[in-house]
C-alpha cells in the first residue's frame, strides 16, 4: 500500500510564531495515525494545513501523489480530506438533522440543484438519520444545534465528518468533553471504521488510553516540530514525551 | 416541514385566488394601484430576503438593482416606440445589467464581511445615484422624465393582474429555490460560512448566485415600478428605496418569503390608513410618528418579524407536543 | 464544617424546556465538590443556574446562608464566586492580556502576585501575552479561562470541565493548582476525567436527567465499582 | 500655496466637524456594535435644543450644555426602552432604530415646527482673519479645537480605564463579562448615553457652521458618520478622526480640482478604502 | 356633469347641480412640508376670496380634497389617481416638488382633467413634458432666472454663478445664463456644489479668483452658503452677491447678506394691490398674526384661476372648454395680473427686483422693492 498523504517540510508562521515547523511525514493508506503533543504544539494548525484552512509558508502537501498545497478547503474535501473541528463548529440555528444532512448532501454531490424540493431527496435524509444513530444522537434530531449540551455537540461534529465519507478522516479531539460513559461508544464507532479498513484516520487526542487502543502509529509534535513518529509502545517510552507531555498521570493510565 | 410546506402552498393558492377576485369586487382604481404597488414592493422585498434572510448578506445598496431595472425600462421606452417588444427588451436590458452588476458586487463578498460589505454596497448605490443625477441627457436628473407605455399596460386592472402574477411566479420560484438543496446550502452559509466550506461547498459561488438572483429580481421589480408610474427619477436609487425593502422584509420576518410580501402589504396599508386618518383627525397630522411607533412595536411583539414569530409559535407547539409524547423527532 | 453553598431542589427552564427538575447538593467550605453525569444531564446548567445565567425558577440557592438564586450574574460574581465556563468564554478579539485585565476586579499587589503565580503555572499565556485570545490553541484557551478566574480572590470557584483538551502534564498542573487553591477557596467541579475527579474530589454528586440521583464521599465512589458502572459507565 | 492652505484648513475643519458627528457613532456603532439609524435623530435634537437654548439665553456655552444634557437624557431613554432589548441583533436594531428615527424627527417638528430654523454664530466666534490670501474663519478654528478636545478626552478615558475593553468584551460575550462581576447593562447604558451626548454636541456645533437647521438634517449626516466609522475601522477613535479628516480634505480638494466628481467623493472614497482595506484603515479588531 | 351644467341657472347651486371638485396635491409631510402648507393655506384663502366666501361658482358648490404626496413620486401618483378616480375631481392642483408633479402630468392627460401646477418650478413641466391639460400659476425656473438676470445683468457685467448640483440648480443656471447673456452680461464661471455640502471653500475660492462683478446664487433647501460667503469676505472683495429671496424661514439665515440686490417671487409687502392687502390681513387674522409666505399667493392664484375660468364657462368643468377659456386668460392675483400664455400655459407674472435690508422689529432681513419686473419682462422662452 502506498502513501495516501504526505507532507514535505511543512511550515507555517503565524504572527511571528512558527506554529508548524518543517514537518515531513507520510501516512499510509488505511492507516490509523494519532498525533499527540503539548497544548499549542501545532496539532490543530497541522490539521488546518492539511485541510486547507491555512496555507503553508513553506513546504507542500501531497494527496496520493498529487500536490494539493494550493487547493481550497472545499476542493480538498471533495478530493477526500474530511475533518472535524476541535472547537465545536456546527450550524447553530439548524436542527441536528439538517446539520448532518448538509454533509450528506455534499457527499452525494447535490450542490447546485435549485429547482427540486428537498423532500425529494429521501436517501439523503435517510443517510443523515443513520449517521445520527451511529453517534447516539438520533433522539436529538429535531433540536436546534445551539440547544445541545457540549458533549452532544461533539457527537454532532463527528456525525458530520462521518457523513462526508471522505477517504481521510482528520479527527481533532473528538471526545473532548464527552462523558466517560459515552466515550467508549464513540471509540467503538471509530474502531469500527478502522476495522472496515476503508479509511485513513488521523486523530488528535489527549486521552492516552484511547490512543493506545486505536492507533497504528503515533507522531509527536513539539513546538511545531516533529519530535518522533513510530509505533505506540516506542513513543510512550520516549523520555521527552514522558516528561514534557505525559507527566506523572500517565502511570495511572497504564497502571 | 413537509406538512408546513404543503400548508403554506395551500394558503398561498387561496390568497392568490382571493387576490385574483379582488378587482371584480372592488374595482376602485386607486385601490388597485395601492395593491399593485404592494405586489411590486413585495417582489422587491422578496429579492432582498434572498440576501438578508437566506444567505445572511446585509446590503445597504439594494436600491441599485431596483434603479437599474427602473431606468433601463424607462429610458428605453422613452427613446423608442412604446411597443411590447420594446418593453420586453427594456426589461431584459435591466435584467442583464443587474446581473452583471450583482455578479461584481457578489464577488466582493469574498473580501468584505458584514458591516463593511453593507457599507460598500451603500457606496455603490450612492455612485449609481450620482451617475443618474449627472447623466442628465439620459435621465433628466432628479426631476426625472415621463414616458409612454405600450397600450396593453394602460389599463390599471390588467396591470394589477400582471403584477400579481409576477409576484406569485417570483414567490414560487424563490420558494422552490430556497427549499432546494441549493437553498439549504444558502441557509447554512448564513449560519456558518467557514463550516460550509469545509463540507465541500464553494461558498463564493453560492453567494454570487444568491446575489445575482436577488439583483435580477430587484431589477424586475424596478421595471414594474416605473411602468406603473410611467415616470422615472433618481429616487429609485435612493437610500429610502433600500430602506423600504429592508423594512418590509424585517417586519414580515426575514428568511420567510411570505414575510416580505406581508410586510409590503402591511407598510403600504398602514401608510394609506394613517394618511387618511391624518386628514380627519388633527392628532394624526404627524402620522409619521405612529409609523415609527409601529416599527418599534413590531420589534417588541414580533421579534422575528410577523411571519417569523408566528412560525416560532408553531414550532414551539410542535416541540412541546413531541416532548410530551416522547416521540422520535421526524424530519425538521 | 458548614456548607458554603447549598443548592436545594432547583428547577430551571431554558425557553420552554424543563432542564433541571430538582437538583440539590451542598458544597462544604474548603472542599472540592464534584458534579458527575453523562452528556446533557444538566451539570453545566446547574453551574449556570448558580451564576444566575440561566436563573432557577424554583428551589433555593444559599450562599453563606443568603439566598442568591434571583441575583443578577454580576452581583453573584461580586459575592466572590468565580466561574470557568465549559466553552472557556474567551473574548476572541481581545488579547490574552486584555482578557485577564477585564477580569481583574482589583489592581493591587495581592492580585498581581496571584497573576504571577498563574503565569508561572501556564507559561504559554505569558508567551502569547499580546496575542488575540481567539488565536490560541484549544488547550491554551482553557488555560486562559482558568487563569482569568484565578486572578481574583474568590471564596467559591465553579469550574466546568477544566481538563478538557489539556495535555496530560497540564492536567496534572491544573490538579496541583486546584489542590493549592483549595486552601483558600471552595471549589465545585464538573469533570469527565474520572482520574482527575477522583484524585482531587472530596464529595461527589451525580446528576442524571436534571436531577441529583446520588451522592457521597469521593473515596467510597472510587471503590464502588457497581456505582461507577451504573452511573458513569466505567468498568 | 494660499489656495492649498485655504483648501486644507477648510477641509480640516469640515473633517473635524464630521468627526464630531461621528464620534458618538464610533462608540455606539463602532464599539458597541449597535446599528443605530436613529443617531441622526439624536444629533438633530442636539442641534435644535442647543439653538433654542442659545436663542432664549444668548449664551453659547449654555447652548452646548443644553445640547449635551438633551443628548444624555434622550440617550438614557433610548437605551432603556429601545436598544436594550435588541443588543446583538442587527436586524431588529435596523427596524427599531429606524422607527425611533421617525419618531424623533417628527417630534422635532411638533416642538419647533416644520420650518428650517436659522442658527446664529456667537459674536466672539464669528468673522474671519485674513493672513495675506489665507482666510481663517474663526468658527472653523473653534471647531477644530473642539474636535481635538473631544478626541483627547475620549481617547484618555478609553486608554486609562478599562471601559473600552469592557465594552468590546461585552459585545463579544455579554454573559461572560457579567460572570466576571461587571454590570454590563449599566456600562452599555453609560456608553450609549455618552455616544448620544456626543451626537448632540456635534449637532449644536454644526448649527452655526451651516447657519440653518432642519428636522431632516439627521439622516443626511448620520450616513456620513457611518461612512467615517466604517472606513476608519470600527471602534477605533484615531481611525474615525483620520477618516473624518480624509473625508473633509478629499471633499475640499476634489471639489476644486475635479468638480465633476465632487458629488460622488464620499462614496468613491469609501469604495476605494474598503476595496483595498476591507476592514477599514485602523482596524483594531483581530 | 356636462349635462347637468347645461340647464337650470335659477336653481341656485342646490340639489340638481353637482359640486365642482378640486384635488390639491402638496407635500404636507417630509422635507417640503412648509411649502406644501403654504400652498394649502393660499388655496383655501384664494377660494374664499374668489367666491366671496360662498364656496360656489355659478351655483355649483366647490369641494376641495387635499392629499399629501410626501415628496415621493409613487405616492403622488397613487394619490392623484385616487383623486381622479374616487373623488372624481374636475381639477388637479399641485405639487410642491417637481418630481411629484412630473409623475402626475400624464394622469391629467389620461383623465382629461385640467391641472394647475403650483409651486413646482421645473421648466420641463411646461416644456418637454408638457401636455395641453397643464397650466402653471407658479413661476418656472426660467422666470426666476430672467428676473434674476433683469435685476443685475447689463452690458459688460461679469457674473459668476453658484448653484446646487442637481436638476433645480442646473436648469436654473442654464436659464439664467441665457437671460443674462441676452442682456449683454458675461457669465464667466458656473460653480456647482453638493446640495448637502457644508463647506463651499473650493467653489468660493474659484469665484474669488475669477473676480466677477456679481455672484449670482441659486439656492434652495436645507444648508446654505451664506455664512461662508460672509466669512470669506466675498463682498468686501468687490464681488456683489445676488440671489432670489426665499421664504421667511430661509430669509432668517441670510443675515450675512444684508444689502444684497436680487429678486423675489413674492414678499408680503411688495405687491401693492387690493387682493394682496386682503390676503395679508386675512392671513394674519386666520393664522395668529403671521404674514403670508413665499408660496401662499401661488396657492391663492391657482384658486382664483380656477374660479375665474369656471365663471367664464358658467360652471362647466369640461376640460376642453376650460382649456379654451384658460388659454390666454388673464386673472387678478395677489401678485397683480397673471396671464396663461397660449403656447405653453405658463402664467406670466410680475417678479420683484429687491434689496435685502434690516428692519427694526423684524427678526430677519427684509426684501425691499427696487422695482417691479413686469410679466412681459420676465417672460421665459417657450420650450414645449
Ligand atoms: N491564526 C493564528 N495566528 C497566530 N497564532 C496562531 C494561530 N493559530 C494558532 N496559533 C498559535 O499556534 C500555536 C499552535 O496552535 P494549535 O492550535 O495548532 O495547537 P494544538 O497543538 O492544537 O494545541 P491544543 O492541544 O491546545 O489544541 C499556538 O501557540 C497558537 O497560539
Ligand atoms: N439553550 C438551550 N435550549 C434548549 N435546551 C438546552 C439548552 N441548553 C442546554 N439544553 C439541554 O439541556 C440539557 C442539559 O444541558 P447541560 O449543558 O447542562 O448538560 P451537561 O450535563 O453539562 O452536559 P455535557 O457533559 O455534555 O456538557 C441537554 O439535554 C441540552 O440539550
Ligand atoms: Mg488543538
Ligand atoms: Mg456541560
Amino acid at each position: 500500500m502506498g502513501n495516501i498523504l504526505e507532507t514535505k517540510d511543512l511550515t507555517i508562521r503565524l504572527g511571528g510564531h512558527t506554529a508548524v515547523d518543517g514537518v515531513s511525514i507520510a501516512i499510509q493508506e488505511k492507516h490509523f495515525k494519532a498525533i499527540i503533543g503539548p497544548n499549542g504544539a501545532g496539532k490543530t494548525t497541522f490539521f488546518n494545513l492539511l485541510s486547507g484552512q491555512l496555507s503553508p509558508t513553506k513546504g507542500s502537501i501531497m494527496l496520493k501523489g498529487e500536490d494539493i498545497t494550493s487547493l481550497s478547503p472545499t476542493n480538498r474535501t471533495r478530493k477526500g480530506v474530511g475533518r472535524s473541528f476541535q472547537i465545536t463548529n456546527v450550524f447553530p440555528n439548524l436542527t441536528v438533522l439538517e446539520n448532518v444532512r448538509l454533509a450528506v448532501q455534499s457527499q452525494a454531490g447535490i450542490r447546485y440543484q435549485m429547482l427540486r424540493h428537498f423532500s425529494r431527496f429521501d436517501s439523503v435524509v435517510k443517510k443523515a438519520e443513520d449517521h445520527l444513530k451511529l453517534v447516539l444522537l438520533d433522539s436529538k434530531a429535531g433540536s436546534l444545534a445551539c440547544n445541545l449540551s457540549h458533549g452532544e455537540k461533539r457527537k454532532l461534529e463527528i456525525a458530520m465528518l462521518l457523513a462526508l465519507e471522505t477517504e481521510i478522516l482528520l479527527l481533532d479531539e473528538p471526545t473532548a468533553g464527552m462523558s466517560v460513559e459515552e466515550v467508549p461508544a464513540i471509540v467503538e464507532v471509530i474502531k469500527n471504521i478502522k476495522l472496515r479498513g476503508e479509511r485513513t484516520i488521523v486523530l488528535i487526542e489527549h486521552k492516552m488510553d484511547m490512543i493506545m487502543e486505536l492507533s497504528d502509529s503515533i507522531m509527536v509534535l513539539f513546538n511545531g516540530q516533529l519530535l518522533a513518529d513510530g509505533p505506540p509502545d516506542e513513543i510512550v517510552k520516549n523520555e521527552t514525551v514522558q516528561s514534557a507531555y505525559l507527566g506523572g498521570l500517565y502511570n495511572e493510565f497504564t497502571a | 416541514m413537509g406538512k408546513r410546506y404543503q400548508l403554506s402552498t395551500l394558503v398561498m393558492i387561496i390568497a392568490g385566488i382571493v387576490l385574483l377576485a379582488v378587482p371584480y369586487i372592488n374595482d376602485s382604481r386607486s385601490f388597485l394601484i395601492l395593491m399593485t404597488q404592494i405586489f411590486i414592493f413585495a417582489v422587491f422585498a422578496m429579492s432582498y430576503d434572498i440576501l438578508i434572510g437566506f444567505t445572511g448578506i446585509v446590503s445597504f445598496g439594494h436600491a441599485m438593482f431596483f434603479g437599474i431595472g427602473a431606468y433601463a425600462t424607462g429610458i428605453i421606452l422613452d427613446r423608442f416606440e412604446p411597443t411590447v417588444p420594446t418593453l420586453l427588451i427594456s426589461i431584459a436590458a435591466g435584467i442583464l445589467l443587474a446581473a452583471v452588476v450583482s455578479f461584481i458586487v457578489g464577488l466582493l463578498t469574498l473580501r468584505l464581511k458584514s458591516h463593511y460589505y453593507a457599507m460598500l454596497t451603500l457606496a455603490f448605490s450612492g455612485l449609481f445615484l450620482v451617475a443618474a443625477e449627472k447623466w442628465r441627457t439620459l435621465t433628466m436628473g432628479n426631476d426625472g422624465f415621463t414616458f409612454r407605455v405600450p397600450d396593453i399596460l394602460k389599463d390599471r386592472m390588467d396591470y394589477y393582474f400582471i403584477c400579481l402574477v409576477v409576484m406569485f411566479i417570483v414567490y414560487f420560484l424563490l420558494k422552490r429555490i430556497t427549499q432546494s438543496p441549493f437553498g439549504k446550502v444558502m441557509v447554512a452559509i448564513r449560519e456558518n460560512e467557514q463550516r460550509v466550506e469545509s463540507l465541500g461547498f464553494q461558498v463564493l459561488y453560492y453567494k454570487i448566485i444568491a446575489s445575482v438572483i436577488a439583483g435580477v429580481i430587484a431589477s424586475i421589480s424596478g421595471s414594474l415600478y416605473v411602468l406603473s408610474l410611467r415616470f422615472a427619477n433618481t429616487s429609485v436609487f435612493s437610500m429610502d428605496t433600500t430602506l423600504d425593502a429592508l423594512l418590509m422584509t424585517i417586519i414580515g420576518g426575514v428568511g420567510t418569503l411570505v414575510g416580505p410580501m406581508l410586510g409590503a402589504g402591511l407598510i403600504e396599508f398602514a401608510h394609506h390608513w394613517l394618511t387618511e386618518l391624518a386628514k380627519e383627525h388633527p392628532i394624526f397630522e404627524r402620522w409619521l410618528i405612529f409609523f415609527g411607533i409601529l416599527y418599534i412595536l413590531v420589534v417588541m411583539f414580533f421579534p422575528a418579524g410577523i411571519i417569523g414569530t408566528i412560525h416560532g409559535w408553531g414550532r414551539k407547539r410542535i416541540l412541546q407536543r413531541k416532548s410530551v409524547k416522547e416521540q422520535k423527532s421526524p424530519a425538521g | 464544617m458548614s456548607s458554603l453553598l447549598e443548592v436545594n431542589q432547583i428547577e430551571t427552564y431554558i425557553g420552554q424546556y424543563h432542564i433541571l427538575q430538582g437538583v440539590s447538593f451542598q458544597a462544604q467550605k474548603g472542599e472540592v465538590t464534584v458534579l458527575l453525569g453523562r452528556n446533557g444531564a444538566g451539570k453545566t446548567t446547574t453551574l449556570r443556574s448558580i451564576m444566575g445565567m440561566t436563573p432557577a425558577s424554583k428551589g433555593e440557592i444559599k450562599y453563606k446562608g443568603v439566598e442568591i438564586s434571583k441575583l443578577p450574574t454580576y452581583k453573584t460574581s461580586n459575592l466572590g464566586i468565580g466561574f470557568v465556563p465549559e466553552d472557556q468564554g474567551i473574548f476572541g478579539e481581545l488579547t490574552v492580556e486584555e482578557n485577564i485585565k477585564v477580569a481583574m476586579k482589583k489592581v493591587d499587589d495581592e492580585t498581581n502576585s496571584r497573576l504571577e503565580w498563574i503565569l508561572a503555572l501556564f507559561p504559554d499565556l505569558k508567551k502569547f501575552w499580546k496575542k488575540p485570545g481567539g488565536l490560541l490553541s484549544g488547550g491554551q484557551k482553557q488555560m486562559l479561562s482558568i487563569a482569568r478566574a484565578y486572578v481574583n480572590e474568590n471564596d467559591l470557584l465553579l469550574i466546568d470541565e477544566p481538563s478538557k483538551g489539556l495535555a496530560p502534564v497540564i492536567v496534572e498542573k491544573v490538579m496541583e493548582s486546584i489542590q493549592e487553591m483549595k486552601k483558600k477557596t471552595t471549589i465545585i467541579l464538573v469533570e469527565q476525567n474520572f482520574i482527575m475527579a477522583s484524585a482531587i474530589g472530596d464529595k461527589f454528586f451525580i446528576i442524571d436527567d436534571g436531577r441529583t440521583v446520588h451522592s457521597g464521599e469521593m473515596k467510597s465512589l472510587k471503590e464502588d465499582e457497581e456505582m461507577k458502572r451504573k452511573y458513569l459507565g466505567i468498568a | 500655496m494660499e489656495l492649498i492652505m485655504n483648501l486644507s484648513i477648510n477641509g480640516l475643519a469640515t473633517g473635524m466637524l464630521i468627526f464630531l458627528l461621528a464620534a458618538g457613532l464610533t462608540l455606539i456603532f463602532g464599539l458597541m456594535d449597535v446599528l443605530n439609524f436613529a443617531h441622526g435623530g439624536l444629533f438633530a435634537w442636539g442641534a435644535y435644543s442647543g439653538v433654542w437654548v442659545y436663542s432664549t439665553t444668548g449664551s453659547f456655552v449654555l447652548a452646548i450644555g443644553g445640547a449635551i444634557l438633551t443628548g444624555l437624557v434622550l440617550g438614557f431613554i433610548t437605551e432603556k426602552l429601545i436598544i436594550q432589548p435588541v443588543y446583538g441583533n442587527h436586524i431588529q436594531q435596523i427596524l427599531i432604530t429606524l422607527g425611533l428615527m421617525l419618531v424623533l424627527s417628527e417630534l422635532l417638528k411638533v416642538v419647533w415646527g416644520p420650518n428650517q430654523i436659522s442658527a446664529k454664530t456667537p459674536s466672539y466666534l464669528s468673522g474671519s482673519w485674513e493672513l495675506g490670501d489665507v482666510i481663517i474663519i474663526k468658527y472653523r478654528l473653534f471647531i477644530i479645537i473642539m474636535g481635538l478636545l473631544v478626541f483627547g478626552i475620549v481617547q484618555f478615558i478609553l486608554k486609562k480605564t478599562k471601559i473600552g475593553l469592557v465594552v468590546r468584551a461585552g459585545v463579544l460575550n455579554k454573559e461572560m463579562v457579567e460572570a466576571l462581576g461587571i454590570n454590563i447593562k449599566r456600562v452599555f447604558l453609560w456608553v450609549f448615553m455618552c455616544g448620544s451626548a456626543m451626537a448632540a454636541l456635534g449637532g449644536v456645533l454644526l448649527a452655526p457652521y451651516s447657519g440653518v437647521i432642519h428636522a431632516e438634517m439627521g439622516m443626511e449626516f448620520a450616513i456620513l458618520a457611518f461612512v467615517v466609522v466604517v472606513i476608519g475601522g470600527m471602534g477605533s477613535f484615531p481611525g474615525s478622526l483620520f477618516a473624518a479628516m480624509l473625508v473633509g480634505l478629499a471633499g475640499s480638494f476634489m471639489a476644486y480640482y475635479v468638480p465633476d466628481l465632487s458629488l460622488a467623493v464620499n462614496m468613491l472614497l469609501m469604495a476605494v478604502v474598503l476595496i483595498f482595506k476591507p476592514k477599514g484603515l485602523f482596524a483594531i479588531k483581530g | 356633469s356636462d349635462d347637468a351644467s347645461g340647464d337650470g341657472k335659477k336653481e341656485g347651486g342646490s340639489k340638481s347641480k353637482e359640486p365642482i371638485k378640486i384635488g390639491v396635491l402638496a407635500s404636507l409631510s417630509g422635507a417640503l412640508e412648509s411649502y406644501g402648507k403654504q400652498t394649502k393655506q393660499g388655496f383655501e384663502l384664494g377660494l374664499d376670496y374668489a367666491t366671496d366666501g360662498k364656496m360656489e361658482v355659478d351655483g355649483r358648490k366647490i369641494q376641495v380634497v387635499y392629499e399629501d404626496t410626501e415628496t415621493k413620486p409613487e405616492v403622488a401618483v397613487q394619490k392623484a389617481t385616487k383623486l381622479l378616480e374616487e373623488d372624481n375631481v374636475d381639477f388637479l392642483v399641485g405639487s410642491s416638488s417637481s418630481g411629484d408633479t412630473l409623475a402626475v402630468l400624464p394622469l391629467a392627460e389620461e383623465y382629461e382633467k385640467v391641472m394647475i401646477v403650483e409651486p413646482a418650478v421645473a421648466d420641463s413641466i411646461t416644456g418637454s413634458e408638457f401636455n395641453k391639460y397643464i397650466f402653471r400659476t407658479a413661476r418656472n425656473s426660467s422666470q426666476d432666472a430672467v428676473a434674476g438676470a433683469a435685476a443685475i445683468a447689463k452690458k459688460g457685467v461679469k457674473i459668476a454663478t453658484l448653484a446646487p448640483d442637481y436638476s433645480f440648480g442646473r436648469d436654473g443656471v442654464a436659464a439664467f445664463k441665457e437671460a443674462a447673456e441676452k442682456l449683454g452680461a458675461d457669465v464667466v464661471l458656473e460653480e456647482y456644489a453638493d446640495p448637502a455640502a457644508t463647506d463651499f471653500t473650493s467653489n468660493l475660492q474659484k469665484i474669488i479668483d475669477e473676480k466677477p462683478d456679481y455672484l449670482f446664487v441659486i439656492w434652495a433647501g436645507a444648508n446654505s452658503p451664506w455664512n461662508q460667503i460672509a466669512d470669506m469676505k466675498i463682498q468686501e472683495k468687490g464681488i456683489k452677491i445676488s440671489t432670489g429671496a426665499p421664504d421667511i424661514a430661509a430669509l432668517s439665515t441670510m443675515e450675512p447678506l444684508v444689502g444684497m440686490e436680487g429678486f423675489t417671487v413674492y414678499y408680503n409687502d411688495l405687491p401693492k394691490n387690493k387682493i394682496n392687502d386682503w390676503l395679508v390681513s386675512e392671513h394674519k387674522k386666520r393664522y395668529n398674526g403671521e404674514v403670508p409666505d413665499l408660496f401662499t399667493p401661488g396657492g391663492m392664484s391657482a384658486a382664483i384661476a380656477i374660479v375665474d375660468a369656471l365663471k367664464k364657462t358658467k360652471g362647466d368643468a369640461d376640460a376642453d372648454k376650460l382649456i379654451k377659456t384658460m388659454e390666454g386668460m388673464s386673472f387678478e392675483t395677489p401678485k397683480g395680473k397673471m396671464t396663461f400664455r397660449k403656447e405653453d400655459h405658463q402664467a406670466l407674472q410680475s417678479m420683484y427686483a429687491i434689496k435685502l435690508e434690516k428692519k427694526d422689529g423684524v427678526p430677519y432681513p427684509v426684501p425691499v422693492l427696487i422695482r417691479e419686473l413686469t410679466p412681459e419682462e420676465t417672460a421665459p422662452p417657450i420650450r414645449n
